[in-house]
């Protein structure tokens, strides 16, 4: 193993700041959930990085309970799309704009 | 007996009684009367009690209450503070009679004259800084409340003025409250809001003054010193007569009563570098606010910018650290009360009875009224300072000792003197003399409950006038302390150029 | 250059480009499967680090379920429902992309900093791995983790009655749907 | 003795208090009442006054002390009285000539419906008149100061219905509370200087305190700015015209007799005080004000206007009597002047009386004295003291005055004064030819006033008329009884013989009386045509040279246009406009940022990116 | 594993048993009389709170299983007030939820509250992840709870944003184990402690870590989600949610940053105070422009959170203050919301601001309530809000952060124009003709007089709590 370390956390990184364009500039519920899915596997990529780097296993453990905590998160959060979904008949999030000022 | 507490908090014990379901507002006002009254005999007790010709705080109570934050519930009387107790247990009962002719919410309304009450003694009674300002904050939204619920037309208006106006000065002098106990923590080791120990604590000349400015701005909005007056002629004019008297009488002279108890009280040194600013604020209010009361044409407005004329000289006073000049402050805040108490029951009155202020549609009154505007010549004479009467000797003293430290302040604060003659009589001529309008010819004469209404108030104007020396000997040994502390304090600033 | 280094460079990029390109997709099944590769990409990655359990658990968990989860969803709402990529919020996408870049920038700086960018990992993780990764993990997550981990069932719960609660349809809606008071007169659209 | 001499000034109170209250139930026992406790207090004046000249010359004091009524620090103020020859002297005017004046008032007062006020209002100031001329401290003074302009405000608007008198009766109180406050800082002064205020501390160290005559002189012209107004010298006489709006008896008690002679009794009790330069403003101002006040009374057609212009004009004589050192003189003159003053504007309000009620224009009046004979019998006495013609009072008061001016050497002065002599006989002439000579020129039918009115006015008369016995030489009675508080008069040792300088005064005076007979009595010139032609003089006569004018439409309107600008412009445009200017700020600002609450999730994240980026940034850069 | 340590979870143990319980009662025995649920949450929440309050004299080291879950004083508190919170939370759906089926109500309730719990007592930065995703995706599923529009679209708006903040707070979990190897919150203080440079990395942690706190503080910019929530959930919830929440996360926040981050606390004391000014001043001008009562008080959090964090932005001094200020906080939120719901009314939500005319007239003791809560929101004496103020503050002073002081006390005057706003409609201002008399049901009242006590009496009687809390703020580590 030769690759610096370094590059797996500024990948992570780069990682990380494409799922926050994504957030930011999709407006389809489902896709910016997926962009907040791709934040947290880039932590991950990050957790297994500095996992490897310190020596210990506590990084992938910490990266196990992301994905576990993530897969809860999706399907609160896919439920929810769906009861909203239902009643507007849209994913737009923009189309969700009742509650403002 | 703890004579303070009783006196703070008797008031309060009129308020289970008014929450009595289905008590009838009659019944309400005569509680109220009754608790207000008793609170009066309670601090005539109180009086009693006191020693005259001792300087410093007497009966004093001293209990823990917070101690996790230095509050301390402690309540102290002294010279300064003594009167504007019993101004307060004076002129209580007599606002109360006052709502006989509100019908409105009469419960609540009496009530929040006890709160009220409650407040403003404990404002005056406190010796810890930190329910100082407790009290002084508690006073505003029952106040608020009475100028919004029961006043007139622009009631709201005025009432959120009010309420902000002067909560954004209490925050400068919460945030000088709080540095003050940081500093005794600094230098005691143990932080503490009492304002005994205070006046002990040793702080750097820089610290004192940005500390006076703090607790000057915060008083300087209830006074109200120019330019931080416009909420008062509001406040006066939209309020019910039981609120403008109450303003007028008692919660201004919280503000004056900070300026002498803790600005002079804590930061002599600053107190005297201050002095000619102070001093100036204070002039140019009562020039100004007499000149602007001459062309109101709102009767409760032309007395509300009167009071601002007449609290600059009980600045000017204040700030001019000499032993009559102070004396006569403490004197004259009494006297304000009264007198310009008088006035707005005088209008109020009026407002009962033709339900106008505007001084152009009255006229003539005095033909079909004379004790009712007799009532209210002698609110006007006493307020421009008529001898014989209380305000005479303040203003007198005030005066004198100002142009004894400064000849200019002095000479200006005389200018009041003539500048309330004017709008004082003017407006005595425009709505009580010349031709009675007929609409105005059915009106009654004072009854018999406004008779008991006026009468403590006038037989104290008279009282003050003619025998202010039981008056001015329990005053003199306090403020002649407070003027002996300045006055070392600036001494010693003059020596070394820097205060210790 | 190694094959660590050889396998990183090939699928470092490529992982990017699925992530750009899971954004410029109308379609949202075009995202999904872009985001899947990524998340492929990424499984290699956790293996190349000395992770061979979460290279399993990112396919089979990640790639497997929870992307299968979002594409029945898709299907459920409707495949036809394209996003106009017209933005409308002004400035959005310009600081969007400006921030994003910033905080990519700020971290990259802060990874410069502590850990370099030119060092290899110490080696012998596998003195950590003894007994293989599966049996190294274990030991870690039911002896320090164990806590956490029976918290997580929490988790679980609560997502299965959020699926039951806000999925039913109900039988006894006292309260009309649709318009109510607090937001009444903003409404734009009425409800299905 | 000095028990009872309280009693002086309570009386009157009393019977103010009781008429109060209970002058309504009194009827017209309310005005006996009052009258009654001014002659007591008159009895126990003169009671007082036995008293006083058995002591001995040194020591003629009386005082008394009630209580200590302000004490500050160092300084005292008690309430205290002091009865020396000076203010003796004056008691015995408020107190005498007070009780005749509230005898004829029962006449001429009867069937007002405020009668009992009117009675409660005049012993009031009877109350404070006293109160002013005994105080012994110049607090107790200025108590009785402002309770005499309390009581003139009072009685000036007694008839507050009409528009004019409460008008005049706030601004003869505004008015003098100018000369009032200016008068208050001199007290301010005193004290800064002196720590006392009573005039045993003051005025027996005034000369040896080591207070700069430069203090020395302000003090004494701010005292003397009080006295301007109060006797309604130049420039604040303004309110005095105005003030014949009251009832007559008013009029004569305290617009002629007493509360306007408080600013001589004043300059004449502080004369230790006066410096020169003090003094020669008083002069100056007295002289300008005696000659003013002369010719501003020939343009008026209102008997009392007239009469009021003369009162300033005799006061400004007093005034320059004390401006020149001559005290007792200014006393004497104030002490006669009393009398014929007060006797003719009691006659005048005979007239009136006598007309109907209200009329007050010569212009109707003429012929008088044959319908009402009494009446004009004892205006001619009166007239013909204040034309200061032998043997009546006026001339043995005034003479010695503008005698003294030449023998001082102040020649200037002599023949300022003389010339205001030739306009006082010629003013008072004419009065007396247009209210009484000629024929009646009005359309009502006058009768005699009743007896209650005439027998005061009597008395008054024997007094125009003999007063001058006392003051019969230089250091006369009256003199040599002020002696101790006034000091001796210096000897007049220069200019122009004695007798000759009352020639000069007797043939003045004449030719003001001929003149006056030339043109409104010999019936031979056209009067109204003479005024038609000189009108612009007449006017400016009439307007008193436009002074009052002058306050009315640039000061009183530069005071209103301020308060308006300073009401709306600066408090409620600029000062309140930046409270609320600053509230709507706030609003405003919180109404902006409630835009960025566009309730689009997107924006919300973009925010939390912003926060996120921030958070970063700062501790990056503060680290 | 000693029983022992169970105990130190054994207030989260009941909890998570009530809950599951009152899932498998109502979805067994169809048709079970919802008040025996409540009565069960209600059982489960006092049982917990017994349980927690057992903890107080913990005698078994500062951590327990594995140093998972904090057993000292400020857990104890943390829990207690949460606790509180929950109780009335259940009173108020029980009022707001009459006659509908909906156990799951309590559920959540109870399992929010448990992450809400699990938050307080976490000495693991894992634990506090994982408490803070409990407590989330239980309110994300209860703000979406009804079928309102608005439910739905704050249910979907706090889902999204949670989300995209919680993937900020792991990264920031990630850079705090990458900086120090550990995220055990002594572990941090003792690794951060040793090193002599500021780790790059680990400023990067506070900050990341920072702004997930900020997030489910509210602090600005991070708490647009909170009007729009706060407005769109049903009411009860939003009592519940505003007040609990906010008390398990600030008391998250200062173990993390006053114990683990301690030794660079000269790094992270500027960027709260510069979030606690920029929070208190937008909140109050926000706060004084709503015309909505439910978003009036949605800034008005926002704004007490500012002030919170000026407290915490005074260290270890600031510690009692603030959870004093948590407590008066939590009262007279739930309290003022819960007025709000009884007014506004189940069926039609109606929280306008209008529609607290005449209030004072129509039902004056509901004013009255409402008007303790207002009052103590603005900081007016014998309310616990105005001690709370001048403690937090104090505290600040102290320290030497006077001008921050006076901003905020400026913020709170603008903040008190809005309450005053609110009694200015109650009182000076007549009811609609349409306007209906609130009904207030026992039930309900309970849940108001509650908080109104507690705002009165650690108002006027502070020192009641304050040796509690005294001995709550000292960290032990």
């Amino acid at each position: 193993m030769t690759t610096p370390i370094g590059y797996y956390l500024v990948l992570s990184g780069i990682l990380f700041s494409i799922g926050t364009v994504g957030v930011l500039v999709r407006r389809n519920a489902l896709v910016i959930f997926m962009s907040i899915e791709l934040q947290l596997n880039a932590v991950n990529l990050s957790l297994i990085a500095f996992s490897r780097q310190l020596g210990d296993l506590q990084g992938q453990v910490l990266a196990f309970f992301s994905m576990v905590v993530a897969a809860a998160e999706v399907v609160v959060g896919l439920a929810i799309i769906v009861a909203i979904f239902r009643r507007r008949r849209t994913a737009n999030v923009d189309e969700s704009n009742l509650l403002k000022g | 007996m703890r004579w303070l507490t009783l006196t703070v908090f008797l008031p309060l014990l009129g308020i289970p009684f008014l929450l009595i379901p289905e008590l009838p507002d009659r019944a309400a006002r005569l509680i109220a009367l009754g608790v207000t009254i008793a609170t009066f005999l309670v601090s005539v007790g109180m009086f009693v009690k006191f020693q005259k010709g001792v300087p410093g705080f007497q009966l004093v109570e001293d209990v823990p209450w917070f101690e996790g934050v230095g509050l301390r519930y402690t309540l102290g009387v002294d010279g300064v503070s003594l009167f504007m107790v019993m101004l307060t247990t004076l002129v209580m009962p007599v606002a109360i009679l006052t709502s006989w002719s509100v019908t409105e919410k009469v419960k609540m309304y009496v009530m929040m004259a006890l709160f009220i009450e409650a407040a403003i003694l404990g404002t005056f009674l406190s010796l810890n800084l930190l329910m100082f300002f407790l009290f002084f904050e508690l006073l505003l939204l029952p106040m608020a409340l009475t100028i919004g619920i029961w006043g007139s037309k622009r009631r709201v208006y005025a009432a959120i003025k009010f309420f902000l106006f002067t909560l954004v000065g209490s925050a400068f002098l919460l945030v000088g409250i709080l540095v003050l106990f940081a500093q005794s923590a600094d230098v005691l080791g143990q932080g503490t809001f009492d304002f005994r120990r205070l006046q002990e604590l040793p702080m750097t000349v820089e610290v004192g003054r940005w500390l006076f400015m703090a607790f000057f701005i915060g008083f300087a909005v209830k006074v109200p010193l120019f330019p931080l007056h416009t909420w008062l002629p509001d406040a006066h004019t939209e309020a019910p007569t039981k609120g403008s008297v109450v303003l007028a009488a008692l919660l201004l002279k919280t503000g004056t009563y900070g300026l002498v108890r803790f600005n002079l009280g804590l930061f002599p040194e600053a107190s005297d570098h201050f002095a000619v600013f102070v001093s100036i604020l204070a002039a140019i209010g009562i020039v100004y606010g007499g000149i602007v009361a001459i062309m109101q044409t709102d009767l409760k407005r032309l007395v509300a910018y009167s009071s601002i004329s007449h609290l600059g000289l009980i600045v000017i006073g204040t700030f001019a650290f000499t032993e009559q000049a102070l004396t006569g402050s403490v004197l004259q805040m009494v006297n304000h009360g009264l007198s310009t108490g008088l006035l707005f029951i005088g209008v109020g009155m009026l407002y009962e009875r033709t339900h106008t202020r505007e001084i152009s549609e009255l006229g003539g009154i005095a033909k079909v009224t004379p004790w009712l505007a007799g009532v209210y010549l002698v609110a006007a004479l006493s307020s421009l300072g008529l001898p014989g009467l209380n305000n005479f000797i303040g203003e007198f003293l005030v005066i004198v000792g100002t142009f004894i430290s400064s000849h200019v302040f002095g000479v200006l604060a005389a200018v009041g003197v003539v500048l309330s003659a004017i709008y004082l009589l003017w407006s005595y001529q425009r709505a009580f003399q010349g031709d009675v309008p007929e609409r105005w010819k059915g009106i009654k004469d004072i009854n018999r409950r406004e008779v008991l209404l006026v009468v403590p108030m006038i037989a104290v104007m008279f009282l003050i006038g003619l025998f202010p020396k039981p008056f001015l000997d329990r005053i003199e040994p306090t403020t002649n302390g407070i003027v002996r502390e300045v006055e070392a304090a600036g001494s010693a600033d003059l020596q070394t150029g820097e205060a210790p | 250059m190694s094959a660590d280094q050889i396998v990183f460079w090939i699928l470092a990029p490529i992982s990017v480009a699925s992530a750009v390109l899971m954004l410029l997709q109308r379609n949202a099944v075009h995202s999904a499967l872009f985001l899947i590769v990524n998340f492929f990409c990424l499984s290699v990655f956790f293996l190349v680090l000395g992770s061979p359990f979460l290279f399993v658990v990112q396919i089979v968990v990640y790639a497997g379920a929870i992307m299968v989860l979002f594409l029945f969803v898709i299907m459920l709402l409707g495949v036809d429902q394209r996003e106009s990529l017209i933005e409308r919020l002004k400035g959005q996408r310009f600081f969007a992309i400006v921030l994003a870049l910033a905080v990519a920038a700020e971290i990259t700086t802060a990874v410069r900093l502590a850990a370099g960018l030119a060092k290899a990992p110490p080696a012998g993780f596998d003195a950590v791995n003894e007994g293989g990764n599966v049996r190294a993990l274990a030991e870690v997550l039911f002896k320090d983790y164990f806590l956490p981990f029976e918290v997580t069932s929490i988790l679980l719960i609560i997502a299965a009655i959020a699926a039951m609660v806000l999925t039913k349809r109900r039988f006894s809606a006292p309260e009309p749907e649709g318009a109510d008071a607090s937001v009444a007169g903003e409404t734009e659209e009425t409800a299905a | 003795m000095p028990a009872t001499i309280w009693l002086i000034p309570l009386l009157p109170l009393a019977g103010a208090l009781v008429n109060l209250f209970f002058g309504k139930r009194l009827g017209r026992y309310a005005g006996w009442l009052a009258s009654a406790t001014v002659g007591l207090a008159f009895a126990i004046s003169l009671g007082a006054f036995f008293a006083l000249i058995r002591l001995p010359e040194e020591g003629r004091e009386l005082t008394a002390t009630a209580y200590e009524w302000i004490t500050s620090g160092s300084f005292h103020v008690a309430i205290e009285i002091l009865i020396d020859p000076l203010s003796m002297t004056m008691l015995l005017v408020v107190t005498g000539v007070g009780f005749l004046i509230h005898v004829y008032s029962n006449g001429y007062m009867k069937g007002d419906p405020r009668f009992g006020r009117f009675f409660a209002y005049m012993n009031l100031f009877v109350f404070f008149m006293l109160v002013l001329v005994m105080a012994d401290n110049y607090v107790l003074m200025y108590v009785g100061w402002e309770g005499v302009g309390l009581c003139s405000y009072l009685l000036i608007g007694f008839w507050f219905e009409k528009k004019a008198a409460s008008h005049a009766a706030k601004k003869a109180f505004i008015v003098t509370r100018i000369g009032d406050t200016l008068m208050l800082i001199g007290l301010a002064l005193m004290v800064f200087q002196f720590g006392s205020l009573a005039f045993g501390d003051v005025l027996t160290v005034a000369g040896v305190s080591g207070v700069s005559e430069g203090t020395m002189t302000v003090i004494a012209v701010l005292l003397f700015c009080g006295a301007i107004g109060k006797s309604a010298q130049l420039p604040l006489h303004v309110w005095l015209p105005d003030a014949m709006e009251g009832p007559t008896p008013v009029s004569a008690l305290i617009h002629a007799a007493t509360m306007v002679t408080a600013g001589v009794y004043l300059v004449v009790r502080s004369h230790a005080l006066f410096s020169p330069t003090a003094m020669t403003v008083v002069a100056v101002i007295g002289l300008a004000s005696a000659l003013y006040g002369a010719l501003a009374s020939v343009g008026q057609d209102d008997i009392k206007r007239a009469l009021a212009y003369s009162t300033m004009s005799q006061l400004g004589y007093m005034f320059f009597a004390a401006g020149l050192g001559a005290y007792s003189l200014a006393i004497a003159l104030l002490v006669v002047h009393a009398f014929y003053k007060s006797l003719m504007f009691l006659g005048s309000g005979s007239v009136m009386h006598g007309l109907g009620g209200h009329e007050t224009d010569m212009r109707v009046m003429g012929g008088l004295r044959k319908l009402m004979p009494a009446t004009g019998g004892m205006f001619v006495i009166g007239a013909w003291a204040l034309s200061g013609l032998p043997p009546m009072s006026g001339f043995f008061a005034k003479d010695p005055i503008i005698s003294y001016a030449n023998g001082t050497g102040h020649v200037l002065m002599w023949i300022l004064a003389i010339a205001a002599a030739f306009f006082s006989a010629l003013y008072i002439s004419r009065i007396l030819f247009l209210t009484f000579f000629g024929a009646y020129r009005g359309d009502k039918h006058p009768h005699e006033s009743p007896k209650v009115m005439l027998i005061p006015m009597g008395v008054l008369a024997v007094g125009a008329a003999f007063g001058g016995l006392l003051t019969l030489s230089i250091n006369g009675a009256i003199e040599h009884f002020l002696e101790p508080a006034t000091g001796a008069l210096h000897e007049a040792g220069e200019g122009l013989p004695e007798p000759l300088l009352i020639a000069i005064s007797i043939v003045v005076a004449l030719a003001g009386v001929a003149t006056a007979w030339l043109i409104w009595g010999s019936g031979r010139v056209d009067w109204v045509a003479l005024r038609e032609r000189n009108l612009p003089t007449h006017e400016m006569l009439a307007h008193g040279f436009y002074v009052d004018d002058a306050y009315a439409n640039l000061l009183v309107p530069t005071l209103l246009a301020g308060s308006r600008f300073l009401s709306s412009g600066i408090d409620s445009g600029l000062v309140d406009g930046a409270v609320n200017g600053l509230g709507r700020l706030t609003e405003r600002t919180g109404g902006l940022m409630r835009h960025l609450q566009t309730g689009i999730v997107r924006t919300y994240a973009l925010a939390i990116l912003v926060g996120v980026a921030a958070l970063l940034l700062i501790l990056e850069v503060m680290r | 594993m000693k029983t022992q340590n169970l105990l130190a979870i054994a207030p989260e143990l009941f909890l998570v048993l009530a809950g599951i319980a009152i899932i498998l009662i109502d979805s067994i025995f169809k048709g079970v009389k919802r008040e025996w649920l409540a009565i069960l949450a209600g059982v489960g929440i006092v049982t917990s709170a017994v349980a927690t309050v057992t903890l107080w004299n913990w005698d078994g080291g500062q951590t327990a299983l594995q140093g998972m879950v904090a057993t000292d004083r400020l857990a104890v508190v943390g829990r207690l007030i949460i606790l509180g919170v929950a109780l009335i939370g259940v009173l108020l759906g029980y009022d707001y939820f009459k006659g509908e089926e909906r156990g799951e109500f309590y559920a959540l309730l109870l399992f929010a509250t448990t992450g809400m719990t699990l938050l307080v007592s976490s000495a693991d930065l894992l634990m506090v992840f994982l408490g803070l995703e409990i407590l989330s995706l239980a309110l994300y599923v209860l703000c979406g709870f009804t079928l309102r529009l608005g439910s739905g679209e704050a249910s979907l708006k706090y889902f999204l944003l949670g989300a995209f903040s919680s993937a900020v707070f792991l990264y920031g979990l990630a850079m705090t184990y990458g900086a120090t190897g550990t995220t055990k919150i002594s572990g941090i203080a003792l690794v951060l402690t040793g090193q002599t440079k500021v780790s790059s990395l680990a400023l990067v942690a506070i900050g990341l870590l920072g702004a997930g706190f900020a997030f489910k503080v509210s602090a600005v910019p991070f708490h647009m989600w909170t009007p729009d929530v706060y407005q769109g959930a049903p009411t009860a919830v939003t009592s519940f949610m505003s007040a609990a929440t906010k008390v398990a996360a600030f008391i998250a926040l200062i173990r993390v940053l006053d114990v683990a981050f301690q030794p660079l606390t000269w790094n992270w004391v500027p960027v709260v105070q510069i979030l606690a000014v920029v929070t208190m001043i937008v909140g109050a001008l926000l706060s004084i422009v709503q015309k909505d009562v439910k978003r009036l008080l949605a800034y008005s959090s926002v704004t007490n959170a500012g002030f919170i964090l000026v407290g915490i932005s005074a260290g270890p001094e600031g510690i009692m203050p603030v959870l004093f200020y948590l407590v008066s906080y939590a009262a007279m939120v739930i309290g003022a919301f819960a007025v709000v719901m009884v007014v506004s009314g189940r069926d039609r939500e109606r929280s306008s601001i209008e529609g607290f005319a005449g209030l004072g007239r129509r039902a004056p003791l509901l004013g009255a309530l409402m008007t303790v809560f207002l009052v103590s929101l603005t900081g007016i004496p014998l309310t616990a809000g105005f001690l709370a103020k001048i403690l937090v503050f104090g505290s600040a002073v102290s320290v030497g952060q006077w001008p921050l002081v006076l901003l905020a006390v400026l913020a709170s005057v603008i903040a008190a124009f809005a309450y005053l706003r609110v009694i200015v409609r109650m009182y000076m201002r007549d009811p609609e003709p349409d306007a209906e008399v609130p009904r207030l049901s026992p039930v309900a009242a309970v849940a108001i007089w509650i908080p109104a006590v507690v705002t009165l009496l650690f108002g006027i009687f502070p020192a009641l709590i304050a040796p509690i809390l005294e001995q709550a703020s000292v960290l032990r580590w």
